[in-house]
């Protein structure tokens, strides 16, 4: 499934918008770049593999007052769905080309591979297997390797909204119980072990907010608590509470609401697992409220409705 | 300051001021004796917490944190401790995931004529927060980058 | 910034065990602190002149009072410093007598607390901004919610100063409980003679609109404009139709209906009058005991009514009613029977309630007031009273005593000798209460003229031997067990709440104790108010008390009413929300978890969506500021920097 | 600069006298708290400062005394954020830091023996009011002074004192104008550009001085040109968010100039020449 | 010169574990698959292979530092009053920086002009930087994205270093390149390097020749006024932008910063953050003003201080030092050589 079928769908989807959000390469063959397409001579920078790596529909509600085209995978859908269930995008404005994805590559985990030299090349073979090419020679992976361990566990290959569809659904083979194995495994640590792994990470972060500006549920942005007086809930100081205290926010914030495409981790350039928090928040809401995010534009997100009788919350004793 | 405040620790309480306070003010009417680290921030609902002062408090050098408002039904603002109830239970799980204790931490519900229960809820979890200690607040670990 | 610090010594209440002076002399450390003292009563005039004096002297711009509960003197003191030209919410409370000085013992532990409790208000004084209020229009229409003594009271007062009242009684009469008595102690006047004339005034105002049979459904709003649902319960038959002649309730030919004004003393109609002076006279049809309902064919009272009232397809009906205040008088309940295992939980026919023997004496009762055992029909020469029967009782959950039980215990023993000379009454008593004008002397009569035995002990078991109940108690004065074999027994059930008592305060937005009795705004001060503006308290609602007590309550809420509606316009609480449209990045949840709907979506010039408060639908709950994520909608006097500023003066240290 | 070693350290000042201007400007006196200081102390009209209010932070405003009355120094606040509202929160005997002076300043030198024309809107009469009062305190050195100064309503007039004092002198001439009709306003009314075009001043041997809101400048820059001001005649005076003070931090920038640091005081012939500037 | 030294590479550990007893020093070490710069402990993983995720400027400029502190005091017998006092910290201590890269050690060079060279230098710059020593590694390889070569530097460029280490077959080859680089050759351990000398340069040819130049054979021009000023150029090159800092806060050469007072009861700090005017509040004034509202100014801001305004203001030279880290580690991948190149007009 070449990207020439989502090629000629954006050919006709782009007579009906104003423009069409889709992948280009970057500045080599590892990074795919978006492109915002509105003429139709740009259709042929379209590419398509896994190195598409990046949350399209993240764009979306910047861009309400236009007509969009949007090209995404079956991870980046459930953003649109969430954005429905919160009012952020008038979805009758925007036209969903779906791509069935059969997972992306992890820049981090391919550039460890080898040795963060220069890429020169990278190709997709039909088998799944992915040649680099560097100064220092060729290497071969399997994508499975160097998938983002969010792919791992993926329910959603085919996304759950869309309009057009690039190619035949493909089903889950993943297995539901799988998603949050990570989170009640690290629930298997003691407390002191979960607050220094915790404080370890955090103390990398530089607050240069790339989680939160590439997080598509990150409604705020410009107007983030994290920089502003009044309210003034952080000082601008670099130490180990405040950036603790910032990543609390980003993670309260996006309890429920968290639709997983792994954005924040993926754009953290000192390697934090900022999705990690978030991921336990969604372990929890489904397992108070049988809710998950983006997935049916019905639902409400937990923390902006409540039950009379909550069955799953116990009254706790001291 | 006195030589007894080492023997506290810090302990915030968030009382709404329909319920809770008012059930503190009961329970002092009475003169139900209780300890003294607590120290009460009043707000109109218990609705009004945002968990983040919670994790503001635990964070910047409070041992324990408690939040109290109306009973389920009785909140004055018809919702607020609903709202307030799945936020907290959040909070309450995402804790210990953190490495804090989630026995910092607890909410409840008392009304104004409640003082005894008042009483007994300060009690007991002012003898919880004594017997978990000081938490070793994260602040000025090292500065890095 | 230029705060002053007030430290009240509430006399010893507080200066007992808070070092005063050394709070007062800890805060002018405190940077932006100008001015500290400590002051014996503040709230007092001179203290209040204190502040005000302070005020102009040092140029103060922010004041702390670090006294009794906000929730006792807030008001008081926002007054004072207004009077000097502060903005109101200029002052803070740091509450250092109920939190602090009343509950610990430890003056050191005390004064370091109130210290710091001090400077968490001063952090969060130095955060207020001047607020003001909106004025808004007042519906000067009061809303009565139960048409018993103290309801009708407050109604007919309201209405007799003008305004227009609305009264809703959940059952088919007004009356209440009042008008289920026989006689009222200490006087021995008859009940329905005094109440009668005030129920008929109530049907004939021209101010009152009575909907009995009704129940509140729903209410909407704040004070001054509240929308009230109000729920008529179908009769089946046509009111304005019927006009009460009884015709229906003599042919009706379901005879085994329960009686729920008797209490079910005696059986009677499906389709009834509840008693000859029942406001309004009209019948109601009880559909669970209706051939026509429970069958599916009778309709005998629909070919016998002459006005063709009768309407079996009658649905429930939902009435809108605007008003602008509301006084609760919805009364109080009995604990069941079945309570009492040892007394036989309402199995033996001869074991009765104090309210039923009320309906046994009545002339209007069912015996036509004979007095006769409800098993054989027969007098009773040995009648023994059960006082406390769950009052007082922890296992029974009901600690409290029912107030008037002991009275009409007294009342009903010189009664029954009335009826019956030739009884002998007994009473088995915990302590007599009796503590009203002429009520010590009442129960007097009762052991002297009337001669009832007065048993001090409660009774442990009740059986049946043969035609007579064995009542065994202890006689704790002379320490020996009692058994009398009596013909009748009367137990003084325990006052409870209404039933439905606390679902109505989650529409009222009241709290309620533990036992469901609505709680006053403060025992001694507001006794017939509610911390919710507008809402006001009258009779047992609120807790056992007696009739005088009751219309005294009554009159009370009446009066606060008329005083709230003196003005045309009230003044909004601008503690509420409020929207900084330069942050809200317009996501809208703040509308999504609002209960009042007071947030709406508005535009902005140039097209950019913000939410915008209604400023006098915003209850000031503070639910939107927490669900914001961007920290623009806050809630005024309570918002994020405020509240960050106390934790953060609790945190440092 | 006094503190060579560390340009971010302020000194403290003692306020002597708050001024309400406005409902919502007030002016504060202040002396450094070491008297040394305040007799080596020098400055340029046109120079601002960095006023502190510790624990809330720092706002920049220019110096609208001039140094020839050196009693004291004047800065004028208009209560818009959080430095400034708290800076109306404080009272004389308070302290704060000041860092001073910074930037440039009017190029009084180049304005000798020139006619003066001077054209404020509301609070931009602060950095005017430096230069008027220097200029009458060095009368002989310049020719006519003409003052075309505006606000919304009359209540919003600043300097009222000074005002009163310039009218009555015979050397300046000071045309008050008030945005719309106001009871008892008897003086011209009109926006400041409109009036400015009723007096029609002569170019000729004429320097224009302005500052005001950003939509005033531009009316008035525009009518400056059509009266035939040349644009090196016309200078104004920057106002934009600073922090260091010294040309580093990155927010005051034009191009590669600072306002801080090469500014706040352009001639419309600069100014023309930088990015973005108007 | 005997301004060299060489280090066998069973001594590395040794050396560096020597230079810690005497100053404080900072190396990059591996943290999950992070590379950052470190005080140096035995307990971390040292990583040298590959440039830093994030430079070595904090060492020299923290995210954040204070300016001051400030105390109030009060007089209780006259509450009215109350005193500020100030303490400058000014004390920093010696600092030795090993492995940074080339480009990183440009960085230090483009602060230099407006931190030290003026007549207001900055105390907290100035300071540390007299009492930190650079020691940088010639790079073993290029890494995605950087060009150091087309914007004036190289893998082995010695602009902004006190000494340039170079690893060899069997070690490091250290040139001493300022008289605090010297005392570095003082550190255990270190042989004469003479030997070496050809080694190194050679390796630091090879690697020099593998750079990337984005600009092309002409190399990088001027930029075109008109493309510079044209809007709707920047809004198409930067759409996909979100606008976050992580291509500010890894650059080298970025020195922008925020100033903020934190106070607590009766003290507290002015201190001085870093900021980039990629972010909307950068320059948001308290009126509501924002002289640079929209991505496309900020980032054209951005663009022309590193390639247009600081040279014009230092003659010509560029305030990029081609490390790649903007373009390697944006959300995005935006890429400013791109957008440079682009910028040069046809």
């Amino acid at each position: 499934m070449g990207p020439e079928k989502m090629k000629e769908i954006i050919t006709d989807v782009l007579k009906d918008v104003d423009v069409v959000i889709g992948y280009k390469q970057g500045f080599d063959k590892l990074h795919a770049t978006p492109c915002f397409i509105n003429k139709a001579e740009q259709i042929e920078e379209i590419i398509w593999s896994p190195v598409c790596v990046q949350n399209l529909a993240s764009f979306l509600p910047s861009l309400k007052a236009k007509k969009v085209g949007v090209v995404v995978k079956g991870c980046d859908s459930r953003t649109i769905v969430q954005y429905m269930q919160e009012g952020l995008i008038d979805r009758s404005k925007v036209v969903v080309v779906g791509i069935p994805c059969t997972g992306v590559v992890s820049v981090k985990k391919v550039l460890d591979k080898v040795n963060h030299q220069p890429i020169e090349d990278v190709v997709f073979e039909a088998d799944g297997a992915i040649l680099v090419k560097t100064p220092a020679g060729e290497t071969k992976l399997s994508l499975a390797d160097v998938s983002p361990d969010k792919c791992s566990t993926c329910l959603y290959p085919t996304p759950v909204v869309y309009d057009h569809l690039a190619a035949e659904p493909i089903k889950s083979v993943k297995a539901p119980e799988d998603v949050y194995k990570d989170v009640e495994e690290f629930e298997g640590k003691s407390l002191e072990e979960r607050k220094v792994y915790w404080e370890k990470e955090f103390d990398r972060c530089i607050r240069c907010y790339a989680c939160r500006n590439a997080c598509p549920m990150c409604v705020c942005q410009d107007s983030c608590i994290a920089e502003s007086r009044d309210p003034h809930w952080i000082s601008q100081k670099s130490n180990l509470s405040e950036k603790f205290m910032f990543h609390m926010i980003h993670s309260i914030h996006l309890a429920g609401r968290c639709v997983e495409c792994g954005e924040c981790e993926r754009v953290c350039p000192m390697g934090i697992p900022v999705n990690a928090l978030k991921k336990k928040l969604n372990h929890d809401m489904k397992a108070l409220y049988n809710y998950e995010p983006g997935v049916n534009p019905e639902d409400k997100p937990p923390m902006y409705t409540f039950s009379v009788e909550e069955k799953k919350i116990e009254e706790h004793k001291l | 300051m006195s030589e007894i405040a080492p023997k506290e620790l810090r302990i915030v309480g968030f009382l709404c001021n329909w319920c809770s306070y008012g059930g503190a003010d009961t329970a002092g009417v009475s003169r139900f004796r209780q300890p003294t680290d607590l120290r009460i921030i009043r707000v109109p609902c218990s609705g009004r917490v945002d968990p983040l002062f919670i994790v503001k408090a635990l964070l910047n050098g409070a041992d324990g944190v408690l939040v109290s408002g109306c009973h389920p039904r009785d909140c004055h603002y018809t919702d607020g401790n609903f709202y307030a109830r799945r936020r907290l239970e959040m909070l309450k799980q995402l804790l210990p995931y953190l490495g804090i204790d989630e026995k910092r931490f607890h909410y409840t519900w008392i009304s104004a004529s409640e003082g005894q229960r008042w009483q007994k809820t300060v009690t007991d979890f002012t003898n919880q927060i004594h017997k978990l200690g000081p938490l070793h607040s994260t602040t000025e670990a090292h500065s890095g980058s | 910034m230029r705060v002053g610090v007030f430290i009240c010594h509430c006399g010893s209440n507080i200066a007992g065990t808070i070092d005063v002076a050394k709070v007062a002399a800890e805060m002018r450390k405190v940077p932006g602190v100008a001015f500290a003292t400590n002051y014996m009563y503040t709230c007092s005039e001179p203290g209040q002149d204190e502040i005000k004096e302070a005020i102009k002297r040092e140029k103060l711009n922010r004041i702390v009072v670090a006294a009794c509960s906000p929730r006792m003197h807030e008001l008081t003191f926002r007054r004072t410093i207004e009077k000097a030209g502060l903005n109101r919410y200029f002052l803070e409370m740091a509450n250092i007598r109920e939190h602090i000085s009343w509950i610990g013992l430890d003056k050191e532990a005390n004064t370091n607390k109130a210290i710091e409790s001090v400077k968490m208000a001063v952090a969060k004084a130095m955060n207020n901004k001047p607020l003001y209020s909106q004025s808004f229009k007042v519906n000067k229409r009061v809303l009565v919610i139960g048409g018993g003594v103290a309801g009708m009271q407050a109604a007919l007062d309201c209405a007799d100063g003008g305004l227009e009242v609305i009264l809703v009684e959940k059952s088919p009469s007004v009356g209440g409980m009042m008008a289920r008595l026989d006689k009222t102690f200490p006087t021995i006047d008859c009940s329905i003679c005094i109440l009668g004339p005030k129920m008929v005034d109530v049907a004939q105002h021209d101010k009152i609109k009575l909907y009995a049979y009704s129940e509140v459904d729903d209410i909407k709003g704040y004070v001054g404009n509240y929308q009230i649902k109000i729920k008529k319960k179908a009769t089946y038959v046509d009111w304005v139709k019927c006009t009460g002649c009884g015709a229906c309730m003599e042919k009706c030919p379901a005879k085994n209906s329960y009686d729920h004004f008797n209490f079910g003393v005696a059986p009677t109609r499906a389709i009834n009058i509840p008693f000859p002076q029942a406001i309004p006279k009209k019948a109601k049809i009880d559909p669970n005991y209706c051939r026509q309902f429970v069958k599916g064919k009778c309709g005998v009272c629909a070919k016998i009514c002459p006005t063709g009232a009768i309407n079996y397809e009658m649905q429930d009906e939902i009435i809108t009613e605007d008003v602008g205040a509301i006084i609760v008088a919805s009364g109080y309940g009995l604990v069941d029977m079945d309570k009492f295992p040892e007394y036989g939980a309402g199995r033996y026919p001869d074991v009765i309630t104090g309210i039923q023997y009320e309906r046994l004496l009545n002339a209007s009762g069912p015996t036509e007031g004979h007095i006769l055992r409800p098993s054989d029909k027969t007098e009773p020469k040995t009648v023994v009273f059960v006082s406390c029967a769950g009052s007082r009782d922890k296992s029974c959950g009901i600690p409290y005593c029912s107030n008037f039980c002991c009275m009409y215990i007294a009342k009903q023993a010189i009664l029954t000798k009335d009826h019956i000379p030739d009884s002998q009454s007994y009473v088995f008593y915990m302590d007599i209460r009796s503590p009203g004008k002429g009520y010590d002397e009442f129960t007097r009569r009762a052991q002297e003229d009337y001669g009832a035995k007065y048993v001090r002990g409660r009774v442990s078991r009740i059986y049946p031997k043969g035609k007579k109940m064995v009542v065994v108690g202890a006689d704790t004065l002379l320490g020996t067990q009692v058994e009398v074999e009596a013909d009748l027994v009367v137990l003084a059930t325990a006052v409870t709440a209404a039933p439905g008592a606390p679902q109505l305060a989650e529409k009222l937005h009241i709290s309620y104790d533990t036992f469901g009795f609505y709680v006053e705004g403060h025992p001694k001060l507001r006794p017939v108010e509610t911390n919710t503006a507008g809402v006001y308290l009258a009779g047992c609602a609120q807790g056992p008390k007696d009739i005088p007590a009751s219309v005294g309550q009554g009159s009370a809420a009446a009066s606060k009413v008329q005083a709230l509606f003196s003005k045309d316009m009230l003044e909004s609480d601008p503690a509420v929300a409020k929207v900084n449209e330069n942050t809200c990045v317009g996501c809208l949840k703040c509308i999504m978890t609002c209960p009042f709907g007071a947030v709406k979506e508005k535009e902005l010039r140039g097209g950019r969506i913000v939410a915008n408060v209604i400023e006098t639908v915003c209850a000031g709950c503070g639910v939107c500021t927490a669900t914001c994520p961007c920290g623009a909608i806050q809630l005024s006097h309570f918002t994020d920097n405020q509240l960050l500023a106390e934790v953060n003066t609790i945190c440092q240290k | 600069m006094a503190n060579t070693i560390n340009p971010y350290l302020p000194e403290i000042v003692t306020i002597k006298n708050v001024i309400e201007e406005t409902p919502n400007i007030k002016s504060f006196q202040v002396v450094f708290n070491d008297p040394e200081r305040m007799k080596t102390f020098t400055y340029e009209p046109g120079q601002v400062g960095q006023l502190s209010v510790f624990g809330v932070g720092e706002s920049t405003f220019v110096i609208n005394s001039p140094p020839t009355r050196m009693d004291y120094l004047q800065f004028s606040v208009m209560k818009a954020g959080e430095v400034t509202a708290a800076l109306h929160d404080l009272y004389p005997g308070d302290q704060m830091g000041v860092r001073a002076p910074l930037g440039n300043a009017f190029p009084y030198e180049q304005m000798k023996g020139k006619k003066i024309l001077f054209i404020g809107g509301g609070i931009g009469l602060a950095p005017l009011r430096t230069l008027i009062l220097f200029m009458l305190d060095n009368r002989a050195d310049y020719k006519d002074i003409t003052i075309i100064y505006g606000s919304r309503t009359p209540p919003d007039l600043c300097y009222k004192e000074d005002l009163n004092e310039w009218e009555a002198r015979k050397d300046v001439e000071l045309i008050l104008t008030v945005d719309a009709e106001y009871p008892g306003w008897k003086k011209k009314v009109g926006f400041v550009p409109t009036v400015l075009n009723e007096v029609a001043p002569s170019p000729e041997d004429t320097i224009a001085i302005t500052c005001g809101p950003p939509i005033m400048i531009k009316f008035v820059l525009q009518n400056l040109a059509q009266l035939k001001f040349k644009d090196e005649n016309i200078i104004t005076t920057l106002e934009a968010r600073m922090k260091c003070g010294i040309g580093i931090c990155g927010r005051c920038n034009l191009g590669s100039k600072y306002i801080c640091k090469d500014g706040p005081v352009f001639s419309l012939a600069q100014l023309k020449e930088l990015p973005g500037a108007i | 010169m005997a301004d060299t030294g060489f280090i066998p590479k069973e001594k590395w550990g040794a050396f560096i574990e020597g230079l810690s007893t005497k100053a404080q020093v900072y190396v990059p070490c591996l943290e999950g698959d992070t590379v950052l710069f470190r005080p140096f402990g035995k307990e971390k993983t040292l990583c040298f292979e590959r440039p830093a995720n994030s430079p070595p400027k904090s060492v020299i400029f923290p995210q954040s530092d204070t300016l001051f502190s400030f105390t109030f005091i009060k007089d209780p017998d006259n509450p009215q009053k109350t005193e500020v006092e100030l303490k400058e910290h000014l004390d920093f201590p010696k600092t030795i920086v090993i492995g940074s890269r080339p480009c990183d050690a440009k960085g230090f060079t483009v602060y230099d002009r407006p931190y030290t060279e003026t007549d207001t230098p900055d105390p907290y710059y100035k300071g540390r930087r007299e009492k930190t020593t650079i020691v940088t590694m010639t790079c073993n390889s290029p890494s995605a994205g950087c060009f150091c070569t087309a914007v004036g530097g190289s893998p082995a460029d010695k602009e902004g270093s006190d000494a340039l280490i170079t690893e060899v077959e069997k070690g490091y080859f250290i040139e001493a390149l300022t008289e605090k680089g010297k005392e570095i050759l003082q550190g255990p351990g270190v042989e004469d390097g003479k030997a070496y000398q050809g080694d190194a340069t050679k390796k630091q040819e090879a690697v020099h020749s593998m750079v990337k130049n984005p600009f092309g054979p002409k190399g990088l021009g001027k930029v075109s006024p008109e493309l510079f000023d044209n809007d709707e150029f920047w809004d198409n090159a930067v759409s996909k932008c979100v606008s976050c800092g992580a291509c500010t806060y890894l650059c080298p050469t970025c020195y922008c910063f925020n100033i903020t007072d934190e106070q607590t009861s009766d003290k507290g700090e002015r201190i001085r953050t870093w900021d980039g005017c990629m972010y909307v509040h950068f320059t948001l004034e308290a009126s509501g003003h924002n002289p640079r509202p929209t991505k496309f100014q900020r980032f054209k801001n951005r663009v022309g201080h590193k390639f247009s305004f600081y040279p014009e203001k230092y003659n010509g030279v560029i305030a990029c030092c081609g490390c790649g880290r903007c373009i390697r580690y944006c959300p995005m991948s935006v890429d400013i050589s791109e957008i440079v190149s682009n910028l040069q007009g046809a």
